[in-house]
């Protein structure tokens, strides 16, 4: 792929360890601004921990993490946030006891400035605000079609229509970086393909970069622009998704016969 | 009062009204009768009600008028205090009885709005100065000073002795320490150590320890039972053996029975009012006990009932009063309790000086008890009504100034 | 073996789930149960093992039976000792504990020390992974650990009957592989299963018998090799009606959704 | 140095009824997830079911003790049996709140069967003591020490041996996969109540054996014995033991020191110097010195 | 023009509305006239201190419950806040004679300051040891208690003489249209009145940014902070806020008594808070205002009508296997336990399921 601008990401020589494990090895990638970047890897290969330093959960033991020349290193995760990285959670991150429009509502919560007194005395800022942002999330439930469930507590959402809300959720935080932790894990065909349509409607109308975690090789094989493939934290292949894929090592480690 | 109009003084029949349906006069009861300090509430509600059965049976007040208590739980919290005070207020002519510090301090303003007169059950000084509160018996303070003018003249010390003192940290506490400090600065001694202790302390070795160490010679103990049979169950295990002196609530007749009765044979003096129980060669304790085989057999020999019993005796004082005045409204009553004068309790403890609360004189006795197992509750006379100089020099204070 | 009759469960006293819903799992049969999210594959599995009291979730309606015995909302450890064990939706391994003791609690209705040391080594073989990791914490395992895991640790009873909810979730292609591989191996050791999936291919790749549930009612079964030919089922479940497979970048908005009651 | 080995003794004695308590209040959370408020209320009504068998059944106190203890056991299986079972998978807050419900109505039963009045228990040890080295040691206190470190020891025995533990923690964690497993949390809590309940009767015992005889209050020690328990970590049964004896051991020494070393933090420091350290322990070691972290991760 | 169904909801606006619905306002309308009305036909002193006492606990309740129920971190330590609030009107509004509002205001600002203090810990400890470490707060509060005499008036207790009057208006003493009313009457609506204000003001901040964010970081506080949610400054935020309210119960609490002294702010106090939040149903404003007409209440009508139980001792020295008072605790117990088994998420959750029941209707399911 043709250089044609800096890249929005930088993840330059990361590593990142857990007593004895190796999570990442030294890994490196980088991400265009606007491109859907994927990563794949045998399961526990460190593809949640790259979401996770990113994200300034972890704190990684050597290497730098620079988001638009701004380093990511040593931020907290709110803060990570606020420079419009969103991400959705592998194994759900949603709030059980909140509303769908709630937990949609809380992705733009680093969006709004409504604090402890001006929310409790409603009147004015807060409720404009309020309404501003409702506005905003509910362009979101119609797009992913979650009207049915807006007032259902995200505890007891059906899996795939959670991972869908989790997918609301990072949207409404406008992020310019969408981190996607399997989304499409637990859906069926029909809505993997939904899935898919979702996501290429939010890039071509947003235009905002993603990476994408997923086993499912065909959603990663049609979707992605370069593939990462990782294996016990080493990165053993990038490049274009056909040939990440024809790549002896990733079928070994990784596709099996399947592929 | 709607029935202002039949006044003061003037005999007549007192006319009917809050608390006082024409044949029966309804007393309140504030007292903690479910929960850990039941252990007090309850006898000295039975003390209460075993006086009145007694007086009821005998006709009533000025022989016509039945007494009915009105007993309400609380706790010992002064909030619930406060409702239950609302609860009944309108019902009764007076509280014969509330009971703890607290409780009856946060109740004290309402008295004061209501023009209401309750009788606090605890010797605590300062209710000696407040006009709603009809105190009975020697306050705490007395008994501390009595019990050290003791230990000097006849108790074996002198004013170099190393005198202690151990306190519960609390109200009652600091009456004991006040009394023993007031003594101090009276008698010229100083006070060698004190240890504070907080009520339901599980174990007691370091401040006996402590004690110990300061090769305490006589130790003041101000506490209650529970806390005082472990302090001297561990006195005793450490083979401490100091001349102990302790205030009344501290003792109760299953101590005398218990393992460490030997101990206190040995070493403690108990101080606290009137006779010993059982002793019928006392007007006041032969009536008691005879009270108590007709209305309340089952009844222990207890410390906490006798002084219910002695509450009872000073209100019905002022219902009578108030009734030859023809007038148990509010303002009678009150009136009343002006203008009683000395009551007598027939050594039962020692006699109340009333009026208005400015001129009230308590009895500033103390009898001095040993621990002796062969009686009745576990105490003999060591000392009978014995009141020293510097107790007859301790004023008293309002509760809240 | 198992067999559902006209089953219907409320949530929370309002809420009717499974609508008068019918199944037969045959002893020494694979069973695949498909279905959209929220057509109430997960409530089937709860109401069998009898897990639903915690989810507010009540039987209202017909009856579970396990050969002959009806299990009705019994107690659901005693529904585990009667074979029936499963692998649960969202992975639930015990997070505070060791893959060891994850696995040792999946043996708890098993008496024989040997057979559970059996067992146990059987898993470790399966999953090298968690060989590796047997004495980590089990909440720190990435999300296609924990799955192996939740896997093994219904292995470890080892149930007569397998109730399996999306086994596949999370793990990659490889694995998938070898989770139906073990499927179809004990099942040939004579545990029955019941298999929600949402792999269909893979599902109905290995099952005998195949349903449909759609808003908690069954509107499609039939032996597997009948499905697979069905051109609806190809179309929504497998993606592979014009022979070929669409390629998830050229779906179109406008797409017709599939629904069978409606 | 004797007065320091004196308080030393003082605070084993003291730690090894605080251990017992605390050790009841781990079985219970390590199954439920939840403090049990109750435990002192049981420990109450052990000590009196306690005063009941020795006193006026008149069995010999050793007998008395096993009784209580047993009886008490059935009481904790028996409140099983009756609310907590319905209470499986529910949110732990409900359960707290029913063992707070549950001292509420304990503490009233037992003044209303036995009375407010001090008791004594009839028991072999009194305040007779024994002298070694300089020392003067209760015998109670040695008997106190003797048998928790003897059920303690038996604890650790059943625990090593049975698949219980385990169980217990995978219900508390997530009742719902634990029952999924055929773990029957009711067949837990059970165990776990009956096991609580005896630890606390046999405090409860011990302690009414001492001086200061029997009273309803005698269930405060649970109060006592929190800090105890947080200071070992809450799901630890060895650390219940060990914050029994070092909050004991704190608090014997705090207060035979109290006026030379802290007359200045006012009086009766000792009574507040237990929450002090676990305040102190628990920012150093935010799970207790032995507890289970908790996991998070996304 | 179609009559929309009582369900539905037009624009955000509407659905923001907290008394939208026909019903809504119909009780709330019931509830205003109950407010106004109640002291007036009620006279009786005990019903309306009861009351008094019962609002009191419930704005202290709504502050605990903001931060346990809504932000999940469990606090044994409210009888602290709740005894500082106390204290605070003792000396600014008794002592000082600042008016009402402002020795209110100063309770609250001391209130947040101290939680502000103790708030740190939020960070660090998770869970019962956060309710542990808080109940050492209430013991070493009892000892700060008994030992800042100045404050505090040590072991036995200060007056609290703080008025209740915003000028020209005396609650203590009203006097409204040529009627006067006594000092009980003026009490319940001020207190009632400030119960709800409080509630509003919780309930406006539970439904907007904050009160999401508070429950987001109880539901998964790290999730919450990848999200952008600074968990830890809305953990002390929390915890600021509700001994900031605490403080404000603790405040007309010794307004009202007009005493107070140490053995009240005890950790009975706090259970009996935390039993309220409870009850009420965690996570819920009207909850907490229900937990505390439950918890308050119920005793005093058990007290009234126990006494018709055979074999209950209705006084001391009576006969009888109990006495009304141990009958009185121990059914309070029992009808907690029994209570909780049947409707494990409190009273608000009786409340939902009522509602549940009537959007459903007519069709069940
Ligand atoms: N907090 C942690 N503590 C200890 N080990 C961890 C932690 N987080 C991750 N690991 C380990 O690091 C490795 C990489 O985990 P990671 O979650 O990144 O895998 P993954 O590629 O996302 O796998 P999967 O596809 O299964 O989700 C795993 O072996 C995991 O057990
Ligand atoms: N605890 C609950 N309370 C109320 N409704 C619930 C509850 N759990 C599930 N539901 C509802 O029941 C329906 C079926 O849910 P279920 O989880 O059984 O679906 P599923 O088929 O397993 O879906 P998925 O494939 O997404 O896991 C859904 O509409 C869901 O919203
Ligand atoms: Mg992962
Ligand atoms: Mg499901």
């Amino acid at each position: 792929m043709e250089r044609v601008s800096e890249p929005l990401l930088e993840f330059t020589d990361v590593t990142l360890r857990f007593g004895g494990v190796t999570a990442l090895d030294d890994v490196s990638f980088d991400v265009e601004p606007g491109e859907l970047f994927a990563i794949i890897g045998p399961n526990g290969a460190g593809k949640t921990s790259i979401f996770n330093c990113l994200n300034g959960v972890y704190r990684p033991q050597r290497g730098t993490i620079t988001l638009d020349g701004t380093s990511l290193l040593g931020r907290p995760p709110a803060a990570i946030a606020g420079l419009g990285v969103a991400r959705t959670f592998q194994n759900l991150g949603l709030f059980a006891h909140l509303t769908l429009i709630e937990n949609l509502m809380l992705g733009r919560h680093h969006l709004m400035h409504t604090g402890f007194f001006s929310g409790m005395f409603w009147w004015g800022r807060a409720k404009r605000e309020e309404i501003t942002h409702r506005a905003a999330v509910e362009e979101i439930v119609e797009l992913l079609e979650l009207e049915p469930y807006r007032r259902m507590p995200a505890g007891m959402l059906p899996y795939g229509v959670a991972k869908r809300a989790e997918l609301g959720r990072a949207l409404a935080m406008e992020p310019r970086l969408l981190l996607l932790d399997e989304p499409v894990a637990g859906m069926n065909l029909e809505e993997t393909e939904d899935t898919a349509r979702y996501l290429l409607e939010v890039r071509r109308e947003l235009g905002l970069a993603m990476i994408l975690v997923e086993h499912d090789m065909s959603l990663v094989m049609d979707l992605a622009d370069r593939v990462l493939a990782l294996d016990f934290g080493v990165a053993i292949a990038t490049g274009k998704p056909s040939e990440v894929q024809d790549d002896p090592q990733v079928i070994e480690a990784y596709l099996g016969g399947a592929a | 009062g709607d029935e202002g109009d039949t006044g003061g003084g003037q005999a007549g029949e007192p006319a009917s009204g809050a608390g006082f349906d024409g044949t029966t006069i309804k007393l309140g009861v504030l007292s903690p009768l479910s929960g850990p300090i039941a252990v007090i509430g309850q006898p000295l509600t039975e003390g209460n009600k075993v006086w009145f059965d007694a007086l009821n049976a005998k006709g009533g007040v000025a022989g016509k008028y039945k007494v009915e208590l009105v007993q309400e739980d609380t706790q010992y919290k002064p909030d619930v205090t406060v409702q239950q005070y609302n609860k009944v207020k309108s019902d009764v002519v007076a509280f014969t009885q509330v009971l703890g510090t607290a409780p009856t301090l946060a109740v004290l303003p309402l008295l004061d709005s209501d023009n209401m007169l309750a009788a606090p059950a605890s010797l605590d000084a300062f209710w000696v100065r407040e006009q709603h509160l009809l105190p009975v018996g020697a306050p705490y303070q007395i008994q501390a000073i009595n019990s050290l003018q003791h230990y000097l003249t006849e108790g074996g010390g002198n004013r170099q002795s190393r005198i202690c003192t151990m306190v519960q940290d609390d109200v009652y506490g600091e009456a004991g320490q006040e009394g023993v400090d007031f003594a101090a600065e009276r008698l010229g001694f100083t006070v060698a150590n004190t240890q504070k202790f907080k009520v339901g302390t599980e174990n007691y070795a370091g401040q006996i320890g402590a004690l110990a160490a300061a090769r305490c010679e006589m130790v003041f103990l101000t506490a209650t039972p529970t806390d005082a049979g472990k302090i001297w169950g561990t006195a005793a295990q450490a083979r401490f053996g100091p001349k102990w002196y302790a205030q009344s609530p501290s003792f109760v007749g299953a101590l005398a029975k218990s393992a460490v009765a030997p101990y206190l044979r040995q070493y403690v003096t108990i101080a606290a009012e009137g006779t010993e129980w059982g002793d019928t060669s006392v007007p006041g304790m032969r009536q008691m006990i005879d009270d108590v085989e007709r209305y309340a057999p089952q009844q222990q020999p207890d410390y906490y009932f006798a002084f219910g019993y002695n509450q009872a005796r000073a209100m019905t004082a002022v219902l009578e009063k108030a009734v030859e005045n023809g007038d148990l409204s509010r303002d009678g009553i009150m009136k009343a309790s002006e203008q009683i004068g000395t009551v007598s309790f027939d050594g039962l403890t020692g006699d109340y000086t009333y009026g208005t609360a400015a001129k009230r004189n308590p009895p500033r006795s103390t009898t001095l008890f040993s621990v002796d197992p062969s009686k009745p509750f576990g105490l003999a006379t060591l000392k009978y009504n014995f009141t020293s100089d510097a107790a007859k020099q301790f004023e008293f204070q309002k509760a809240n100034p | 073996m198992l067999s559902v009759n006209n089953l219907e469960v409320v949530y929370d006293d309002v809420v009717l789930v499974l609508r008068g819903l019918s199944l037969e799992v045959p002893a020494g049969a694979v069973v695949a149960l498909l279905g959209a999210n929220g057509a109430g594959k997960t409530t089937l599995l709860r109401a069998i093992t009898g897990l639903l009291v915690p989810h507010r979730g009540k039987i209202t309606k017909g009856t579970v039976q396990l050969e002959d015995t009806d299990i009705t909302a019994a107690d659901p450890a005693e529904i585990v000792r009667r074979g029936i064990a499963q692998v649960m939706e969202g992975r639930r391994v015990f997070a505070e504990i060791t893959v060891e003791e994850n696995l040792r609690a999946g043996a708890y209705t098993r008496r024989s020390r040997t057979e559970i040391r059996e067992s146990y080594a059987r898993v470790l073989d399966l999953f090298p992974v968690l060989a590796q990791r047997r004495k980590s914490i089990a909440g720190y395992l990435s999300g296609g650990e924990q799955q192996m895991l939740a896997i093994g640790r219904a292995l470890m009873a080892s149930p007569r009957l397998l109730l399996l909810d999306e086994p596949s979730l999370g793990l990659a292609p490889r694995l998938v592989e070898q989770v139906r591989d073990i499927v179809v191996q004990i099942n040939e050791q004579g545990t029955s299963v019941l298999l929600v999936e949402q792999n269909a291919v893979m599902a109905l790749s290995i099952a005998d018998y195949g349903y449909v549930l759609e808003t908690g009612k069954v509107v499609k079964d039939g032996p597997s090799a009948e499905l697979l030919a069905d051109s609806d089922i190809r179309e929504f479940y497998l993606g592979t009606s014009a022979g070929q497979r669409r390629s998830f970048a050229d779906v179109k908005s406008y797409r017709r959704k599939k629904r069978w009651s409606a | 140095m004797t007065a320091f080995l004196q308080n030393c003794f003082a605070g084993l004695a003291l730690g090894s009824t605080y251990a017992l308590v605390a050790l009841g209040f781990v079985v219970i959370f390590k199954s439920t997830g939840v403090i049990n408020f109750a435990q002192g209320g049981l420990l109450a009504l052990g000590a009196y079911l306690g005063y009941t068998f020795s006193n006026n059944l008149a069995v010999a106190f050793g007998v008395a003790v096993l009784l209580c203890c047993a009886s008490a056991a059935l009481v904790g299986a028996t409140f099983e049996r009756i609310v907590l079972r319905r209470m499986v998978g529910q949110p732990p807050f409900a359960v707290i709140m029913i063992t707070i419900g549950l001292l509420f109505i304990l503490e009233p039963m037992i003044t209303a069967i036995w009375g407010f009045d001090q008791k004594q228990v009839t028991n072999p040890w009194n305040i007779r003591t024994v002298e070694a080295g300089g020392l003067v040691f209760g015998v109670r206190d040695l008997w106190t020490i003797g048998l928790t470190a003897a059920v303690v020891a038996a604890f650790f025995a059943f625990f090593r041996y049975s698949s219980l533990g385990l169980a217990m923690r995978v219900t508390a964690f997530d009742p719902e996969a634990a029952l999924a497993q055929g773990i029957s949390a009711r067949r837990v809590y059970a165990t776990s109540w009956a096991i609580a309940a005896a630890l606390a009767a046999l405090a409860g015992i011990l302690m009414a054996a001492g001086p200061g005889g029997l009273t309803p209050s005698i269930g405060f020690i649970a109060l006592a014995a929190f800090p105890a328990m947080i200071l070992g970590g809450m799901d630890s049964p060895a650390g219940a033991v060990l914050g029994g004896l070092v909050i004991g051991l704190a608090e014997a020494l705090t207060r035979g020191y109290q006026d030379e070393l802290f007359s200045w933090a006012g009086s009766n420091v000792s009574v507040i110097v237990p929450y002090l350290l676990m305040i102190v322990i628990l920012l150093i070691r935010p799970y207790g010195l032995l507890g289970t972290k908790e996991v998070r991760r996304v | 023009m179609m009559g929309a169904h009582r369900n539905v909801t037009r624009g955000y606006a509407d659905e923001l509305r907290l008394f939208g619905t026909p019903l809504a306002r119909t009780g709330l309308a019931a509830l205003v006239v109950v407010f106004l009305v109640l002291p007036t036909v009620l006279q009786d002193d005990f019903w309306l201190s009861v009351l008094i006492y019962v609002g009191i606990t419930a704005i202290g309740a709504i502050g605990l419950n903001l931060l346990t129920g809504y932000c999940g971190q469990i606090s044994l330590g409210h009888a602290f806040f709740i005894g500082a609030g106390a204290y605070v009107a003792a000396r600014v509004g008794g002592e000082i004679g600042l008016p009402l509002p402002l020795w209110l205001l100063a309770a609250a600002a001391i209130g947040a300051a101290l939680g502000g203090l103790i708030g740190p810990f939020t960070l660090r400890l998770r869970g019962h040891y956060l309710a542990i470490v808080t109940l050492g707060l209430v013991f070493i509060g009892e000892h700060l208690w008994r030992n800042l005499t100045d404050l505090t008036g040590g072991n036995s207790g200060t007056p609290v003489t703080a008025g209740a009057s915003i000028d020209p208006v005396d609650f203590a003493a009203l006097n409204l249209f040529g009627e006067s009313y006594s000092r009980n009457q003026g009490w319940f609506w001020l207190v009632w009145g400030l119960v709800a204000l409080v509630a509003l003001l919780a309930k406006n901040l539970v439904r907007t940014r904050p009160g999401r964010a508070l429950q987001a970081v109880r539901d998964r506080d790290q999730a919450a902070e990848v999200i952008g949610v600074r968990a830890g400054r809305y953990k002390i935020g929390a915890f600021m806020l509700s001994s900031a309210i605490a403080a404000m119960a603790g405040a007309l609490f010794g307004s009202y008594q007009q005493f107070v002294s140490p053995d009240e702010w005890n950790l009975l106090l706090s259970i009996q808070y935390i039993a309220i939040v409870i009850v009420g149903g965690l996570g819920t404003i009207f909850g907490a205002v229900l937990g505390a007409i439950f918890v308050g209440a119920l005793p005093a009508l058990i007290d009234r009508y126990s006494e018709a139980i055979p074999g209950v001792q209705a006084s001391v020295g009576g006969e009888g296997f109990i006495s009304v008072f141990a009958l009185n605790q121990a059914l309070f117990g029992l009808l907690i336990v029994l209570f909780l088994v049947f409707e494990p998420r409190g009273l608000a959750g009786i409340w939902l399921r009522i509602k549940a029941y009537f959007k459903a209707w007519p069709f069940s399911y």
